[in-house]
């Protein structure tokens, strides 16, 4: 006979990837809430006339779009810090490499579209007189190659940061601190024009994503659609990858480090890993987020910037995924409707938004709507 | 000295101490006693004011203190050596009495704690952190000591402490219960040291005082009910 | 030194991704051919001068029941560091059976390697439900990959249900750890070393806190694991440590004082002034 | 100080009648077509005019030509009558160039400025230095040689011929004959030139340099050129090795401004654990209140930093403890969360100062003692400004430590963050503590604003340009430690100002920050770290 | 449809980093548009500012551009400052056909069917400047500062090619960049009193931007060069930058501007007077991109009196040509590539934080597009005139490449 099993061990999920949303109210309603945009909108968009109430206007897809690359941001971040314990001052950096990445397929192809109509080197290095494309943007004319830049390039600068810095054991505001301190270099750095990246203007002008106008409504309502699959995935991703037992080892680091390493587990090892999964997802926030607005600088790197995701994913609430995701997309929504509204006051209101959340709802937003744990 | 009626305290939702009654005289050493997780710390966290108490009256010396903040009571006569020590780890051993110190209004250490725990002196200039587990705990005890306490609250005191230590320990809650007319409330889960050591007892269980008495009363059956598994 | 030693040892810093290695796990069982265990020769700790471990020798036979004791600061929980790879010494030898050099091990790799320790301290996962302190602990692979396919198959659940029974936690199976209790966590700390199921094991007064029936059954439940595994116990409890002990070593000062059956070391005029008092 | 000296010398010249025939009308009338020329003319006339002022003799020549110099000389839209105008409240004082009379008031659509440019302003220069060459006041003669000798030709030299011999003070001396040698080096005998070059050795002026130069690289007679160019290798020499301590210079006063923006952020982050994104703005407000502060006193700007000090420590202070009563007491064993909230006081603190004082810059005036330099030699100036910051840091640091160490203030604080309820249950109340410390922080975040004030920017963003830095000298210090601030700041800034020259000022930037980064990877806990079993224990 | 308001964007930061810079400029065309409405309004319709916060965040820039063209559906727009924002926002005009006047100095080398250039391009303001230092201090070396960005890169590179063109040999131009906001000169400062204490006369050309000019001046004054010794021509240091620093040390240092608040015409001073009403403080001063603003405004006034309505291709074709007076006593006309005509001159800081002009060109001077300094653009023109319509020619080769969102 089968010992009785205490109901204690059912909270541990069979296969990480079986029943992914068990329990998991918040994960369904955002999925539920992607699903239904992705086929709304472009029938809003698309089907319904300019005139009736009904209709979504370019515009508005287009700021869809770009809060869905935000929610997407938050969410890498979430990873890292909601789980792993890790407070990253610094993963916009990785938001823009990722962004880098994809301007520069966009920048190539320009073509001979460009202000100096050279069909190879883009307008800002014939105005600086370059006479060949240097060595780093070969491939970038590939699609596919950009695409995987994408991805690789923040996950290869995110896995040298965290190999540095986690075999040393850099831990807690240190760790903050020196990834602040990276994405201030690589603002610094992107800024001189002898970068190869378009210096303070960064990479603009943008004409055509796979042979399709970026003016094109079509064009933006289906970077919108692909940038609301991104976030479904990736938020799919990410719930398994905590409900998994690695998922619970790192937040066990998270919470007693050296105890998890005298169990056996190489702590160094999952912060690693679980860091470059969050920046190749930050990364691919970033490649999609770039063709939405149509430029790409510097300033991304700033690590204002940085600090402001980190506010997202307090605000919708840390450690949920999905608060993170309505974190990133509300509050960007508050700013879009502040600035326009209180143009003059809109500061004060945000400011005072950060306060009132950490004081009175500090689980977030999600806080506010679950009442019960249902941690997995 | 202190009474504590109708205590009632959470942990959030749970509801973690029910109606809790306990009376400890003055000068007397009392024995807080249970299994497992049934609430004396809570008990002891809430007289010192580190939780608040959802209801009911502490009563320290005639006075209510169930309002007061914690900092208050301490300055008010009340020492309190937590279970897991709880020193300052990044402070000297030194620094660590002398927090407890200031807030009397004083620099010296006083004797008392040198002459029982020699240790203290010897390594007054080692981070409190890095001392042994057992180190620690006479070094809580000590600081608990030199805030020069009515009451003195002990929450399993003897843990982790080499066995003559223990039993210094023990007579130095009698002498001090004695000589300096200090009341000591203990939990213990040893009961040949509480037996030796305390005169009064109370037997929480499952959050609510249950028994109490002289420690001689303290029978067998008692002992099974409550304090066995 | 050899021409490649010297390039490692100038890369070696305390973290090092060393993917080459053999896994210790795979490498087979610990080599006990010869004897002991568990060799600690020579051992030396000093923090600014102070010698914590001062030439500590000491072996542990396979399927030993060891307890040790000695005053507060002797040196066991060093010690213990030391075994586990959580601090340096000075000087000196450890080693796990006859193959593994405890010394230029991670502490990761030792504790893969067979040695799973419970702390003095209890220290669990707050934030975890106790379940799954129990399943963390858990033998199996510690790889990153592994972890994230694994899932908890029948076998895994009744040993944890199995557990949590031992450990008289059926009941706050799905509290979070952080709730417990002190003396919770202490169960929950043992329970976590059953799961390990460590070759050796390392107990760092186990009982403190415990009831005199809670020891009673720990002490059992040590006695039982002893044969297959070998244990360390650190006690200061002394009716706990006669009711378990086979061989006793004191120490004092960083060494070893006495070793011996529990009634020799007892009546050790030594051990009665710095430890035991009359 | 500047402008009482400038008087002392107008009466002086005056009293000593230097101009020897009294004023007559003729002399009024030339002098009122020169200055009609100076508004009139073009810019050559003007510098003309400036001249013909000069060597008219008038005795109202100097106080007009400082006129001139000080942008009080202005002229009357209609009639373009010359005047002396100095503003008030509300328009001008109007006085009379020819007699120094005041004779009214005017608006200001009224009269406009006589415009020069900087060629007029050179030649009034050196007009007023010629003047005060035979002044009996040490100070403005050797200010007047001083600026000659960067334009002694030999017209000047042959002037102070006849004064160097009378001159009493040895270093006026040495300089007139320097100014005599450099117009030497061009006479036409080589034995003349030969012996001006040795009046010039041991100077480390530019303009002795680039003449010895000169000599050196095309003297016709081979002596000369030799001697030159060993004379040159000396000064090249000399001037390297200021150089390095010049450099050196900058490093510690690039430090000490790194350090003392740091300290706010050593005591709320290092000691308390609060990541304070607010720290910034709390600078801010010291260096807005050094700004009100000489609002309020504008007559009395020399002193108004000896009352914006105090008054800078108890605004932020008050600040800092509202702050920490406001919103972060809530917090506690949520540090993280302290960075939502001080980010959002960062945010509503910005807005803020731009409602209330907009967004514009705003003036912070350099008290007199504190602008200009401390000439160590001609290749060594140590700016006054820096040089005070350097030891203003220093003193801030001092009274922290003391602070720290003396007053058990220190104690209960780490106490406090270390365990907050342990220290509650030993009396300490920690409520009180985080208040003090909090302020204590934010009010030297204040004092950090008003040295600031005095080398940069006081608007609305200057709190964002420091916040970084400041987290990264804490952390690279060692948090916790105002040793660690101390070192880490000065260590950053001398870093910094090394590699500037090699590398470009933006490069040199990210190598700091890569260095810091690499850093921490050597020492994660910085240059003083926290070490000891409890930061491992587990 | 004749009752609803004409609409006017105004997409100036009032937060963040340019706030600084940009929030006057919103105020003057709020204050515009009050003087129009006062005046009877633009085509018996009222005109109403609609503003927003693009809070110095480029993709915000682009972002609230979009918003206003299509959501608030205004008829132009007023705005951005720097080139970044100006190039972020550039698309969109573009794509949606919009109207914006940039007010500001810029590096050129751009013209768009739907932007106009009210500010200078470098031939309207670094070239008569550096023409100045030359013929009429005499300078022989120059030192080149400036912040790390597009602008200051540009400039320099156009002056670099110029000076060396006129002789000026390689050696005797010293270049160097800082980073945005930069707040220690020390050793900057120190390298160029080096530079020019070799001798020969030198002066600075300043391209720094915004913060980091008030530590840089005041370091200036401290290590004591004054504009007798080492001058400063700057192009991005105007009445309102001056108005955070104590000028009294930096009397003589020059600016090169197209508008300066000194300017002694009646239009001027009804400006200025309008200003202080305005702001309620008759302290706030003028500067440059106000003038260009207030050109811009009166001319797209004048183009949509023309074209009789906002419609942009009709004004867009109307305003071409059109000639509106500007503050110094001149006119400014709209040229075909869409910059227009300016006076150059240069001032002298005087104590009170004002300019004292000290040289002017003779008559107004058309902005070039494309410069001719450079070796890429020599050879490009543009003019938004049938039959040529191309922002960007290219008179060797004949093709017109760059645009293609324009319809
Ligand atoms: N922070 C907490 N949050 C929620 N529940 C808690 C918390 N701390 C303790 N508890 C619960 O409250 C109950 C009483 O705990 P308490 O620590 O007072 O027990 P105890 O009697 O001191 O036990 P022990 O003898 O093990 O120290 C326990 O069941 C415990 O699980
Ligand atoms: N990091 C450290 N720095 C300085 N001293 C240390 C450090 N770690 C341990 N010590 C000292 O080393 C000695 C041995 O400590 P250890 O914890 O091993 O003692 P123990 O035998 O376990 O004692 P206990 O029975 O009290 O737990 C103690 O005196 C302790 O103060
Ligand atoms: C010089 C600056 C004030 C403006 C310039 N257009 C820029 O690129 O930012
Ligand atoms: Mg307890
Ligand atoms: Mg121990």
């Amino acid at each position: 006979m089968a010992t009785p099993q205490s109901s204690a061990t059912r909270l541990i999920p069979e296969r990480p990837w079986r029943r992914l949303l068990h329990g998991d109210m918040g994960g369904r309603i955002l999925l539920g809430a992607l699903a239904v945009l992705i086929v709304v909108i472009p029938i809003l968009n698309q089907g319904v006339s300019p005139s009736s109430p009904f209709h979504v206007s370019d515009y508005t897809v287009n700021l869809l779009g770009r809060y869905l690359c935000f929610a997407l941001l938050a969410l890498a971040l979430d990873l890292v810090w909601g789980y792993a314990g890790i407070l990253s001052l610094g993963h916009g950096a990785f938001f823009a490499l990722g962004g880098y990445a994809m301007g520069m397929y966009l920048m190539r192809q320009i073509g001979d579209r460009g202000v100096y109509g050279d069909p190879v080197l883009p307008d800002f290095m014939v105005f600086l007189g370059w006479e060949q494309l240097p060595w780093f943007w070969y491939g970038f004319d590939q699609f596919w190659f950009a695409a995987l830049m994408a991805l690789l390039v923040p996950g290869v600068f995110g896995f040298i940061f965290g190999w540095l810095a986690f075999r040393s054991r850099v831990t807690g505001v240190y760790l903050s601190i020196i990834s602040q301190a990276m994405t201030y270099a690589f603002m610094l750095a992107f800024f001189r024009n002898e970068m190869g990246f378009g210096g303070n203007n960064g990479l603009t002008d943008f004409k055509d994503i796979l042979g399709f106008s970026l003016s094109d409504p079509q064009t933006r309502l289906a970077l919108f659609v692909a940038s609301a699959l991104a976030l479904g995935l990736a938020y799919l991703l990410c719930r398994m990858v905590v409900r998994s037992r690695a998922g619970r080892v790192v937040r066990a680091v998270r919470d007693a480090e050296p105890r998890t390493r005298s169990l056996g587990y190489r702590t160094d090892h999952y912060k690693l890993w679980i860091w470059t999964l969050s920046a190749m997802l930050a990364g691919v926030a970033g490649a999609l987020y770039v063709p939405q607005v149509g430029i790409i600088n510097p300033s991304e790197f700033s690590p204002l910037n940085s600090i402001e995701i980190v506010v997202w994913v307090a605000v919708g609430g840390r450690g949920t995924l999905y608060g993170a995701a309505l974190g990133g997309a509300l509050v960007n929504y508050a700013q879009t409707l502040l600035t326009a509204m209180i143009a003059e006051l809109w500061l004060f209101a945000l400011g005072g938004l950060f306060v009132a959340v950490t004081m009175f709802f500090p689980r977030g937003l999600v806080g506010l709507l679950r009442r019960r744990e249902d941690r997995s | 000295m202190l009474s504590i009626r109708k205590l009632n305290q959470y942990y959030g939702e749970s509801h973690t101490l029910w109606d809790v009654d306990c009376e400890v005289p003055a000068q007397g050493c009392t024995c807080l006693m249970g299994r497992n997780g049934v609430g004396k710390t809570t008990v002891l966290k809430t007289v010192m004011g580190l939780l608040p108490a959802a209801s009911g009256e502490i009563e320290f010396d005639g006075r209510r203190i169930e309002s007061r903040p914690a900092e208050q009571r301490a300055r008010g006569g009340i020492g309190y050596v937590p279970q897991g020590r709880e020193i300052f780890p990044l402070l000297s051993v030194e620094e660590n009495l002398r927090v407890a110190r200031t807030s009397v209004g004083r620099r010296d250490i006083p004797t008392l704690v040198h002459e029982l725990f020699p240790v203290l002196h010897d390594m007054r200039h080692r981070r409190g952190g890095d001392l042994s587990g057992g180190q620690q705990q006479q070094l809580a005890i000590g600081r608990a000591l030199c805030l020069e306490p009515r009451l003195l609250i002990l929450d399993e005191p003897t843990e982790g402490i080499q066995p003559n230590i223990v039993r210094e320990i023990g007579e130095v809650i009698q002498r001090l219960n004695r000589d300096q007319a200090m009341t000591v409330l203990l939990v213990e889960q040893k009961l040949p040291f509480a037996r030796r050591t305390a005169d009064q007892f109370v037997i929480l269980d499952r959050g609510r005082s249950v028994a109490d008495g002289r420690m001689d009363e303290l029978g067998d059956d008692l002992v099974r009910r409550y304090l066995t598994v | 030194m050899s021409l490649l030693d010297r390039p490692r040892e100038v890369m070696r810093r305390d973290r090092v991704f060393d993917f080459m290695m053999p896994d210790p796990l795979e490498a087979g069982r610990v080599d006990t051919r010869h004897g002991p265990i568990l060799y600690l020769e020579d051992i030396t700790v000093s923090f600014d001068g102070f010698r914590a471990l001062d030439a500590l020798t000491l072996y542990i036979d396979v399927g030993e029941l060891r307890c040790i004791i000695g005053p507060n600061g002797a040196g066991k929980s060093t010690m213990m560091d030391v075994i586990t790879g959580r601090i340096q010494p000075d000087q000196g030898q450890a080693w796990l059976g006859q193959r593994l050099d405890l010394l230029r091990m991670q502490e990761t790799d030792i504790s893969r390697a067979g040695i799973g320790r419970k702390f003095q301290k209890p220290t669990v996962f707050p934030e975890h439900r106790v379940v799954e302190n129990l399943e963390l602990a858990m033998a199996g692979p510690r790889g990153v990959w592994s972890t994230l396919r694994q899932h908890l198959d029948g076998e895994s659940r009744d040993r944890i249900d199995s557990v949590l029974t031992e450990i008289g936690l059926q009941s706050a199976g799905h509290s979070r750890a952080g709730q417990l209790s002190h003396g919770q966590k202490q169960w929950l700390e043992i329970g976590m070393l059953l799961m390990q199921n460590p070759q050796v094991l390392l107990v760092d007064e186990p009982v403190a806190g415990m009831t005199h029936q809670e020891m009673d059954r720990t002490g059992e439940l040590l006695q039982r694991l002893a044969g297959r595994h070998s244990v360390v116990v650190v006690e200061h409890d002394m009716d706990f440590v006669r009711s378990i002990a086979r061989t006793v070593t004191v120490l004092h000062q960083g060494s070893v004082l006495a070793e011996g059956s529990m009634d020799t070391v007892q009546a050790d005029p030594r051990v009665v002034e710095v430890y035991l008092g009359d | 100080m500047k402008r009482f000296a400038r008087c002392m010398l107008v009466s002086l010249l005056m009293a000593l009648g230097l101009t020897a025939s009294p004023a007559g009308a003729a002399d009024d009338e030339a002098l009122v077509s020169s200055l009609r020329q100076l508004n009139e003319g073009s810019f050559d006339d003007k510098a003309a005019a400036v001249r013909t002022i000069a060597e008219s003799g008038h005795p109202r020549a100097v106080p007009v030509l400082q006129a001139l110099l000080d942008s009080r000389l202005y002229f009357r839209i209609g009639g373009g009558e010359i005047v002396i105008a100095d503003s008030l409240d509300s328009g001008f004082a109007v006085t009379d160039p020819l007699s120094g009379d005041r004779v009214g008031e005017a608006s200001q659509y009224e009269i406009r400025r006589v415009s020069i440019n900087n060629a007029v302003r050179t030649e009034a220069r050196k007009m007023l230095a010629l003047a005060g060459l035979s002044s009996p006041d040490r100070q403005a003669r050797s200010e007047a040689v001083e600026r000659l000798l960067e334009s002694s030709d030999p017209a000047i030299a042959e002037r102070m011929e006849g004064l160097v011999a009378e001159e009493p003070v040895d270093a006026i001396r040495r300089d007139m004959s320097l100014a005599i040698g450099l117009a030497r080096l061009d006479a036409p005998e080589a034995a003349i030139r030969l012996e001006a070059l040795e009046t010039l050795d041991g100077s480390l002026r530019n303009r002795v340099r680039n003449e010895v130069r000169r000599l050196a690289e095309n003297d016709p007679d081979p002596a000369v050129q030799a001697r030159a160019a060993e004379i040159l290798t000396g000064i090249e020499e000399r001037r390297d090795l200021w150089g390095l301590g010049e450099q050196i210079f900058f490093g510690l006063s690039a430090g000490s401004v790194l350090m003392l923006a740091a300290f706010g952020l050593a005591i709320t982050f290092g000691v308390m654990g609060v990541i304070n994104m607010a720290h910034g703005e709390l600078i801010m407000l010291g260096a807005y209140t050094t700004y009100v502060v000489q609002l309020l006193m504008p007559n009395a700007i020399d002193y108004s930093l000896f009352v914006a000090i105090p008054a800078a420590f108890l605004v932020t202070g008050v600040f800092g403890v509202a702050i920490e009563r406001g919103v972060i007491r809530f917090l506690y064993g949520r540090p993280l969360e302290t960075l939502l909230a001080t980010f959002g006081i960062s945010l509503i603190l910005q807005q803020l100062v731009r409602t209330v004082f907009s967004p514009l810059n705003r003036q912070v005036s350099t008290p007199d003692w504190m602008s200009g330099a401390i000439e160590v030699n001609a290749a060594l100036s140590l700016t006054l400004n820096r040089l005070y910051v350097i030891a203003f840091a220093f003193l801030v640091f001092g009274l922290l430590l003391l602070l720290f160490k003396r007053t058990t203030l220190g104690l209960k604080v780490r106490a406090v963050s270390q365990n907050r309820a342990m220290a509650r249950a030993v009396g300490v109340s920690s409520s009180r503590i985080d208040a003090l410390t909090f302020g204590l922080g934010a009010g030297v975040a204040g004092l950090a604003g008003v040295a600031l004030s005095q080398i940069t920017n006081v608007g609305p963003n200057m709190g964002q340009a420091y916040i970084i830095d400041s987290f990264l000298v804490v952390v690279f210090g060692g948090a916790g430690s105002l040793w660690g601030t101390l070192v880490g700041g000065l260590s950053l800034g001398v870093l910094n100002k090394f590699l500037e020259p090699e590398t470009g000022a933006v490069l040199a930037k990210v190598l700091v920050l890569v260095f810091v980064i690499l850093f921490i990877q050597r020492r994660p806990q910085g240059l003083f770290p926290q070490r000891g079993r409890a930061a491992s224990e587990g | 449809q004749e009752e609803d308001p004409i609409k006017v964007g105004i997409l100036h930061s009032l937060s963040g980093t340019m706030a600084i810079s940009e929030t006057a400029l919103k105020e003057t065309v709020e204050m515009l548009i009050e003087q129009q409405n006062e005046n009877g309004g633009l085509l018996g319709r009222e005109i109403e500012p609609v503003v927003v916060d693009p809070a110095s965040d480029w993709p915000r820039f682009a972002e609230q551009a979009r918003q206003l063209l299509a959501d608030d559906e205004v008829d132009v727009v007023f705005g951005t400052w720097t080139s970044v924002s100006r190039k972020s926002v550039l698309p969109v005009f573009e794509e949606l056909n919009g109207l914006l006047f940039y007010p500001v100095q810029y590096e050129g080398e751009e013209s768009s069917e739907n932007v106009f250039y009210l500010g200078a391009s470098p031939n309207q303001q670094a070239i008569p400047a550096v023409d100045y230092l030359m013929d009429e201090l005499d300078v022989e070396r120059f030192a080149l500062l400036g912040t790390d960005y597009v602008y200051p890169r540009t400039t320099n590179k156009i002056l670099e090619q110029y000076l060396m063109d006129n002789g000026v040999a390689e050696e005797d131009i010293m270049i160097n960049y800082t980073p945005f906001g930069h707040s220690d000169w020390q050793s900057i400062v120190s390298d160029v009193r080096d530079f020019g204490g070799q001798g020969e006369k030198t002066a600075i050309v300043s391209t720094i931007n915004g913060d980091a000019n008030v530590p840089f001046y005041t370091e200036l004054a401290n290590q004591g060069v004054s504009a007798s010794d080492i001058p400063v021509v700057a192009f991005s240091v105007g009445e309102q930058e001056l108005a955070g620093i104590d000028t009294e040390p930096l009397v003589g240092h020059m600016s090169a501007w197209n508008y300066f608040m000194s300017a002694p015409t009646t239009e001027n001073v009804e400006f200025i007077q309008a200003w202080h009403e305005f702001k309620d403080d008759t302290s706030t001063v003028t500067n440059d991109p106000m003038e260009a603003h207030y050109i811009g405004f009166n001319m797209w006034v004048e183009a949509v009196r023309r074209a009789g309505t906002t419609d942009v291709e009709a004004v867009q074709d109307a305003i071409i040509g059109v000639t509106v007076p500007n503050l110094t006593g001149g006119y400014a006309t709209m040229m075909p590539n869409h910059h227009i005509t300016k006076p150059v001159m240069i001032g002298e800081i005087q104590p009170d934080g004002q300019f004292s002009v000290v040289w002017e060109t003779n008559g107004e001077v058309a902005g070039d597009a494309w410069s001719d300094y450079l070796p890429e653009s020599s050879d490009i023109i543009a003019s938004w005139r049938a039959p040529l319509l191309c922002g960007n020619y290219n008179v060797e080769t004949g093709v017109c490449s760059g645009q293609d969102y324009g319809d």
